[in-house]
């Protein structure tokens, strides 16, 4: 029996509900992405799949599109005002540094929780900020000023604001049309391919992005899968040639 | 007897306490009838309440004294305390303006009469804090509105030409390969702000 | 001959006279530097006036409260008498404080001085907002900038840890301990993977 992915029940901090629901919220901004915890989404979709005891290539497909646009998003908001470059490969690093960069908002989010619980604590103390009614009140004397300061003030102003240098830190990786046309015009050429020799070579993004890819085409029904085992190579044939 | 006597408290002791609380936190005198509504309690129990204060806040006793004032009740330091407090609110004489106040400072100065929301949008950062700050030293003063109903503006003040050695407003310093007319300096700053992104 | 003796008095109760006085009328907390500059006296008297004001000043026995804040020391309110004061003072720097502003307070207190695309490169949306009601509520002020032309950096201010009762910015807990349910969460997809495993 397929996991119904859709109406995954979620219950997170920032949000009650069947999965699409949250997707709907976080499309329509209604939700803040940041607030959205996606491990304890997977969390819940294993813990279901679990449940169920048998795997559901369909359920999981459907699952892992959803979780990697829902990731896609959230890496975007990462880097705003920059433009994810989907042509540009990049490294291992960049995912390591994603997720180091994860792990730092995660801090920040609890330091936050932190500081929400002390205002709640010390909700009792009243002090005045500002002068006392009967105080003396101050004089305030500045020394004499180079009016030649308010010019270089001015032109720092006017100043082209410095390239920021955040080249290493940018994710990308192909989109995964790129692999859907590929892997089309293999089952076209060949009629069917070892998934793991075409991915061999591709750095570890590239062969998420690919596998996905093929996930894709398992849904559309354009492909089927064959596997001897958990780990063992996936071999691809053509939907029409195999039925 | 006497011992238990003296450990119940007084009711007007815990009203007193809550009257110190107030009077410390308070920007401006409090008048009975504010404290009687803050306290909700009588204005005839605030007032032996604020007699209790009267005698343990005076003069000789403590250093904090209570005083009676046009618009209520008060605290303010002791006479014999004068000079350490002429001392802690005089402050000496500031050498720098901050990079903030320097930097509206400069616009005002350029620009002016020019309202916050320009200021801002140069800057790129909110003005309000900056320009506060500037009108408090008396540097920088509000000249009418962009406008009916629009915002307030800005120019310098004639102490702003003391303090920077000048004999008007027309004095200040060329501003070379930025000259130009007012319109495109500012479009220029606005531009470069908005492609700074901060 | 004990009439006499009673009038003699300890030299650091007129010591500790003057401290309550300065900080009775001062607008923020005054470190033990600023209490000996102001009287004119030696910093370990002052800190010996200041635990003689401390034991006078304390919750139960006092209205107002002598505390270690902001790397100095103010008086305030009684715990017991916060109702009364929110009766009579509004507190707009602490109402509505967003999940956004706390998130961005966070890393201004623990990374600042900080700009505003370096808050929004850790929070993974725009600061902007969030930073500009922090600096009007105080909490937050501006520090410069990250070179010239470069970005306006933000750091927080003596009142955010006034606000939330920090002697001073080491008494934030270490951000690695907050970071806690990271390894909670790996556990817990092990757990998952032996499961399905077995």
């Amino acid at each position: 029996m397929a996991v119904a992915v859709r109406e995954l029940p979620l219950d997170l901090d920032a949000f009650e509900g069947p999965f699409d629901l949250l997707l709907t919220l976080v499309l329509r901004e209604e939700l803040e992405l940041a607030d959205v915890d996606v491990a304890e989404i997977i969390l819940a979709f294993l813990e279901r799949l679990e449940e169920r005891g048998a795997l559901d290539l369909e359920g999981c497909g459907e699952f892992l599109v959803l979780v990697a646009a829902l990731l896609e998003l959230k890496a975007r908001g990462l880097f705003p005002g920059e433009e994810l470059d989907f042509e540009d490969l990049d490294s291992e690093e960049a995912a390591s540094e994603l997720a180091e960069r994860l792990a730092a908002y995660r801090r920040f989010r609890a330091a936050a929780g932190w500081l929400e619980e002390r205002l709640e604590s010390e909700s009792e103390r009243f002090f005045r900020t500002g002068p006392a009614p009967l105080a003396p009140a101050p004089a305030r004397a500045l020394a004499p000023q180079d009016p030649q300061a308010l010019v270089v003030a001015l032109r720092a102003l006017a100043a082209e604001p410095p390239e920021p240098s955040l080249g290493h830190l940018v994710l990308s990786y192909p989109p995964v049309s790129r692999f859907l046309e590929r892997f089309r015009a293999l089952l076209r050429t060949r009629g069917g391919f070892s998934f793991d020799r075409e991915v061999d070579r591709l750095t570890r993004p590239e062969q998420i992005v690919a596998f996905l890819a093929l996930l894709e085409l398992r849904k559309r029904g354009e492909l089927a899968l064959g596997q001897a085992g958990p780990l063992e190579p996936i071999t691809v044939w053509s939907a029409i040639s195999a039925s | 007897m006497e011992r238990n006597l003296r450990l119940v408290e007084n009711p007007v002791d815990r009203l007193a306490r809550t009257v110190e609380a107030l009077l410390v936190i308070a920007a401006k005198p409090l008048s009975v009838d504010e404290l009687a509504a803050a306290t909700q309690d009588e204005p005839d129990r605030v007032e032996t309440a604020i007699g209790l204060l009267g005698s343990r806040y005076r003069e000789g006793r403590s250093g904090i004294v209570l005083e009676r004032v046009a618009g209520g009740y008060a605290f303010r330091a002791a006479r014999e305390a004068a000079d350490a407090c002429a001392r802690l609110v005089e402050r000496p004489v500031q050498r720098n303006l901050s990079q903030a106040a320097l930097e509206t400072l400069a616009v005002v100065a350029y620009l002016g009469p020019v309202s916050r929301p320009e200021i801002a949008r140069i800057r790129g950062v909110a003005a309000d804090s900056a320009v506060a700050g500037l009108v408090e030293r008396g540097l920088v003063a509000e000249a009418g509105r962009d406008g009916e109903g629009g915002a307030v503006r800005y120019e310098t003040t004639p102490l702003f030409e003391r303090v920077f050695g000048l004999a008007d407003r027309a004095e200040l310093p060329e501003l070379e390969e930025l000259a130009g007319d007012a319109g495109d300096l500012r479009a220029r700053l606005e531009d470069v702000a908005a492609r700074r992104g901060a």
